[in-house]
Order: C-alpha cells, then structure tokens, then sequence
C-alpha cells in the first residue's frame, strides 16, 4: 500500500506558491476544504486562480481568501452571498470567469481521465461560447471546452485510510470525487482517517490513486448556508 | 391573476407520472408542494441527490444534505447521492424528463435570458445553461410583467441568452403558453384573466386559436 | 419513487427484435447479464449488433448468441476463447469492430452521459484511427470517437431495489455503471432485489435514473474462466 | 540467457516505491513475484482494481474478484474496485506510473505491435492500445527474437500497430534496451550473453556506447 498520509495541513499545503491554479471541492459551504483555506490564508500566498463552484461567503469558505484579497481570479458557475467578492469585481481587482456547471465539473473529469477537451451543449448561443469552437453533432449544437489545469486540488472526503481513499457523504460529495487527480497535486482532508482496511474496497467513491496527501482535519465547522427547516406537527 | 404558488399549482399539473423532475430556486421549488400524490415523481437536485424529500423537523438538518439553493433538505426511501459529473450527465443525458425554472425574458423563438442584467452584478448561471441546453420539456415560471411593468415575453430577448431555442411552455400570473413557430400560443387564461389583458402584456407575438379557456387549478 | 421492478426476464425484454444495438456489461465471464442472454437465446432474435467487452466463451455468455448465430456484429476489445466466434468470422458470417477498451468504455459513458463524442489518445495512429477524425491538442494526438447508440442495455449488479438503484460487486462492476442509461432503454438484473430504502444512498453505484426495468435473476452460474488458486500452506 | 522469469526478475527492478503499475499478461504478470519487499506498490488492473494481492487459496476463488487476464485474485488492504471508465481514467489521466506489457515486435522509434497478425485469427487490443497511448513509462518484456529467429527489435514494425513512439525500454531474454533517437540503446547483457550476440539478434541499428556491462539480477 502507498502511503499518503502526511502528518497535518502545513505538511499537505507544502509547495502552494503564489500565483497558482487551485481547485477547491464543496458546493456552498458543503463539502469545502476547510482545513485547506484556512492553512492558505495562514500561508499568505497571493495571486491565486480558484476553480470552485462557489466563492463563499464573507467570513467562510473562499471568502476568507477573498477577504485577504490573495485571489486573483475566480473560475465558478455561482458566485452570489459574498460582499468582498462583488467589491472586488466592480472595482476590476478580481477576474471572474463564469461557466456553467456541469461544464465546471467535466472540465475537472477531463483533466482527472486524461481527456484534453470535451463538447457541451451548454451555454451554446450565449457569451459563454463567444470566441469558443463549436460544432454540430446530430443536428444539435455543442461548445468545445478544454481540461482544466491546475497545481493543487484541495478537496474533502468524510472517511479516508492512508491509502487515499476516499468515501464523501450526502451532497458534501459534489465536485470533489470529479477534482481528485484533476490537478498535479491532490490534497484530500477527512474528518475521519481510518485504519486501512476498514473501509470496503466496494464502497470506495475514489481510489487513492488520484490522491497524493491525506490527512484528518482538526476541526470541521460545517456552517449551514439557507438552514430551512419545517416545524414539528 | 395566479399568485406565485398559483403558478406553481398549475405546473404541478404538468408533471407526470414517472418524472425525472429538477427545479429550479423560486417559484419552481414550490411545485413540489402541488404535485398529485396518487402518481410518482423523483426531484432531482444538481449538487448531487436524487429523490429528494420535504425540509427537515427542527433540529434535524444535516449540513452534508442540502439542495441547489444551498436549503438543507431530508431524502425519501429509494434516493441516492452522486458526484457532480454524474449529476449532470442525468440532466445532460437527458434522464430527467422535465426542468421548471425561472427567467428574466423568454422569447417566442423559446430563447430563455435568467442569468445576467448588463451592469448589475452578475451571481453566475450556476447549472441553468446546462439544463436549458440539455432538456427536451422546460417549463418556465414567471410572472408575465416585470416590476416595471414590461412585458417578459418578447419577440426577441433583450438580455444576454441562457439558451437558444429551448423553452417549450410557460406558466405566468396570467396565461399558459406554448411557444410555437408563429408566436407564442396561448393555451390558457389564469381565473379572472382576459384575453385582453394577456395581449396588453405581451410584447412577443401571440398565437391565439378559437376560445381560450380558463384554467383549472 | 418511481417503480422500475418489473415481474421476470420476460417482462424485461419486452420489445427486443431483430437487428437491434444492444450493450451487454461484463469483463469476461464476471458480471454478466446472464438471464437476459439466456432470454435472448429463447427469444430467438437475430441480426444482433452487440457492444460487449468481450463475445462469452462457446457454452457460455453471448457465446450462447454466437451458437444460434443470432448476432450479426460484435464490437468489442478482446474476443478470444470462442470457436464459434472464430468460425463465424472468418467465414464472414459474423462483423467484428475491435476497439480499444477505454475506448469502449468511454464510448458508453458518453451516451450515458449526453456527450456527442470524446478525443482519445487510444489507437492514433493504428488501423483503430484509419478513417477517423484526428486532432492535435498540447502536442499530443487524439482520435475522434463517437458516443454509442444502442436500444437496449443490459446490465447485471449485486443488488438493487425497485427504484432502479443498482449496487455492483467486486470486478463484476466493470461495464456494468458505464452502460447504464446509455442505450435507449436499460435493463438491469440483480443477484438481489432488496427492499426500498435498504441501500444507504451514499453506496449507491448507478441511481435509479438511469435505470428503466429491473429485476431479480434467478439462477447464477457466475462461471470462472480462469480458476488460478495457490496452494494452501 | 534469461528465461521468463529472469526477464521479470530484471523488470522488477524498474518498479520504485509508490509506483501504481500495470501489468499485461504473459512475462509482465511474473514481475508482481519479484518486486522488492522493502518498496510499496499497487497493482492496478484495467477490468476494475487497485490494490491486487496474489492468486486465493484454493476453495477460496470468488467469481466476482478476477485480474484483466481472467484469472481468480485477491485483494490486499487498502484495496478499491471501480467501473471500466474509471479504470482508464486512471491508465489516460497518466496516474498509472509503470506499464509493463509483451510485444510481437518493437521499433527503434519506440513504435510496438502487439494485438494483430494479419491472416490469423485476430483477438483484440483490449486495454494495450489505451495503455501504450497514455502511459508515460512502459516497458516492454518479450523475447528478442520470435519462434524462427527473427529479431523483434526492428527499423520498423511489419505487424499493425498498437501504439507509436510511446516505447521507452525494452527488457529481453538477451538485453536492457532503452529507446533512443539514434536507435536501441544497448543497456545491459543478460548474464552471459556478448554483445556480438545482442547485435546479431537485432534488426534494429544499436547504439552501443563504452562497455557494455552484464545485469545484475
């Protein structure tokens, strides 16, 4: 077995420099890195490109980065609920690249199975597809969109083994399975690292073969964006 | 005139039994209230869930399950979670039979604009554009008129696109409607709603053949 | 939840014919759908165009197809083990596509998945690439391959429940998920129909959407090609 | 002179600690026998797992666990089991560090035919092509010359390719090879071979350069 484990958060961020390309897991608040972004606000690096689906908000999540201003670009599909973010757009501080999401999530598969681009549908006849190629396929219209590349991938699992698998749980899964092995390095943080072994080689979301660090988080805040509840009859 | 879960009860008629059904935030979320409860439908939500149950008891929610518009939700028997590759190939496969969401502007050649006012600060079309890009059966929800008063059914629309040439039928305050290649046909009148008045607040160009029914809702 | 469960194999197979594409899952003998093949033989339809990682062996499989001479065209990656096969093709009787394996899989995850096509770095410049579109994308070489089109597919899982949700075993998995809801109808049978609500849904390998009949087999010979054991100390 | 085994042996030593490596059938499936006990690596097979042990004792075969070859395995822990796709997304994506597999013939190019004589019954490709097009570091084992003498090392393939330029070494019963631009490289002798042998047994032009020193296995 490969061992993945390194000891903590500052030995799985070694290597983060300013002006990286980094994928972050989560959707929302679920599912985020938290360890990760909380490490990369302590290493102070700047310059960053972020490919996450969301930009957090103000005081969670990438917004902490944003507040710091160590981002310089945001590639997401949904960037609302963050006041940082939107000064730092209107004022031309922040670049926003904007793409659909499952454009956002195959562009990460891409990059994860090898594959150097893949044709879309969506987004076809809008700006997303300006100054894109396009091609028809059965009549239907599709839009060619490249793999990302990217230096790190920071995603969260709910168990690993030092193996670097992993297994997500509920919605928290999102991008992350689709982020492993789609960047050089691939950082993974649990809340739970577990014996090796323990875990079923069936029920394993992703293999450790896509993971290079694993390491079990100190602490998991888990904040809940819109709780919405209905009362008890 | 159809209040907002007016609306969503007249949607509600158009969702079958056996549906694949994603909604989206708004007046679309509330369909799932009026849906009959003598057929089956799943919702499937883009952040990965399908089979999707109601908002949990108190104290219940679990940060790992939420929805699209991010709302902690609770699942039913027989749900399942998935990654999100494998959720939009669901809906860009089209394994989900109907998508319900909202829009700015629909024009009668069944463009949808949802995601972006020039000017305004732009949040992101989220996975809109690949549902509009993917789905065979849109509905869309909206109120007919915006705050303005402007007609939100245009010959052509205004605002950047979401897709082209994808929107099938429309559900206002006002009317149901079908987009057809001579205009948008009316098929419906909401209770207490005159042809008049639905011609008056549409600027696109209005197909109406025979009497136009009242809906029943 | 929608009901998938439909009462037996015949009922499966409902509106299979003559000179239809079918995908059948399965890596050798391991994860067959093997009371759909054995139904299809029954059902004595030809002209058979099937997409199979492999042709079953004489007495087992869609070897059982190939007996009948019920199929017209395999497309698959490896076809040894199989006289009838051998014969038929040879004599001209029998199509044969090879296609590289990922290739294979790839080309059913796109239908499954609303892709038109997909660039593969596998078979440039083989005869796999005669005829075909290729393209250079960071100075490596891709050919340009087609997403599947098939009528039925038939899969077999571990265990399932009424809502079409499907749990594989083992290597038996395979195909199997790649194929799911990548032909117009899929058909899936199960070592184990359980009852709704038994899989946890964080497990589940294919959702139930993909999914449009599913049944419990009855017998499953689960034969071994290649029984390699060590000895027992 | 290597047999099989020796050709294996010698290949193992081209496997370093936390390779994930790839082994086709034939000599490539001997070298998993003979890899250091003091380095960790995982075995990966095309048909769905990560993490092979060895062969089950007997009365201990499960028809649902078996290797790219079809024969019955186990798994170590730390194990994973995976579709086809994912599969090769891990041979495409180059997460698979080592591929070892046998050739009918390689080219000093680094070209390699191994799936296809024409005129005989042809059994496919399966994952060859995938894994010569993806893979970073492959190694060919095969003898040096075929059943009547022929070299296997040649200016060009006569046979239908598999993959073309992705051959990086060549380890034979007779030799250590590495691809180059100017041809094979000759690496190492296997014991008691000259090199007068090694270049009569090749078709291929042969760098030699300084001494020539015999492998250690």
């Amino acid at each position: 077995m490969i061992n993945k484990k390194v000891k903590n958060v500052q030995e799985a961020l070694q290597g983060v420099t300013n002006d990286m390309t980094c994928m972050f897991g989560g959707f929302g608040l679920s599912g985020i890195p938290e360890n990760a972004i909380a490490q990369l606000v302590k290493l102070d690096v700047n310059g960053l490109t972020c490919i996450s689906n969301n930009a957090g908000i103000d005081d969670f999540g990438l917004g902490l980065l944003l507040q710091k201003k160590q981002i310089k670009k945001m590639v997401s599909s949904y960037v609302g609920e963050n006041d940082a973010f939107e000064r730092q757009m209107l004022s031309g501080e922040l670049d926003v690249e904007l793409i659909p999401q499952g454009t956002l999530a195959e562009r990460c598969r891409a990059a994860q199975a090898g594959f150097p681009a893949i044709y879309t549908p969506a987004g076809y006849g809008t700006e997303v597809s300006e100054g894109k190629e396009t091609r028809e396929f059965d009549g239907k219209m599709y839009v060619l969109e490249y793999a990302f590349k990217a230096d790190f991938a920071f995603v969260k699992a709910w168990k690993g083994d030092a193996a670097g698998n992993l297994i997500f749980k509920g919605t928290a899964r999102n991008f992350n399975p689709n982020m492993c092995g789609a960047a050089k390095i691939t950082v993974a943080e649990v809340e739970e690292l577990v014996p090796l072994g323990t875990l079923d080689p069936n029920n394993i979301h992703i293999p450790g073969i896509f993971v290079q660090r694993i390491f079990q988080g100190d602490v998991y805040e888990k904040r809940i964006e819109q709780r919405t509840v209905r009362p008890k009859l | 005139m159809l209040d907002k879960n007016g609306i969503a009860k007249r949607i509600a008629q158009e969702v079958q039994d056996g549906f694949y059904v994603n909604l989206g935030i708004g007046i679309p979320t509330l369909v799932a209230n009026y849906v009959r409860n003598d057929i089956e439908v799943e919702f499937q939500s883009e952040n990965g869930v399908l089979g999707m149950g109601p908002f949990p008891f108190e104290g219940e929610e679990d940060a790992d399950v939420i929805n699209a518009g991010k709302q902690t939700i609770t699942t039913l028997p027989g749900a399942s979670f998935f990654d999100s590759a494998l959720s939009f190939s669901m809906i860009r496969g089209q394994h989900v039979d109907l998508t319900i969401l909202g829009a700015m502007e629909v024009a009668q050649n069944g463009d949808i604009a949802n995601w972006k006012i020039p000017g305004r600060m732009v949040k992101g079309m989220g996975g809109a554009m690949d549902l509009v890009a993917s789905a065979e059966n849109i509905i869309v929800a909206m109120m007919h008129t915006n705050k303005r008063g402007d007609s939100k059914l245009l010959k052509q629309c205004s605002l950047p696109l979401t897709g082209v040439g994808c929107v099938k039928k429309i559900v206002t305050n006002l009317a149901v409607l079908e987009v057809s290649n001579k205009g948008f046909k009316l098929l419906e009148r909401a209770p207490g709603v005159s042809v008049e008045e639905i011609i008056n607040a549409t600027e696109g160009d209005l197909l109406i053949e025979g009497e136009v029914l009242e809906m029943k809702i």
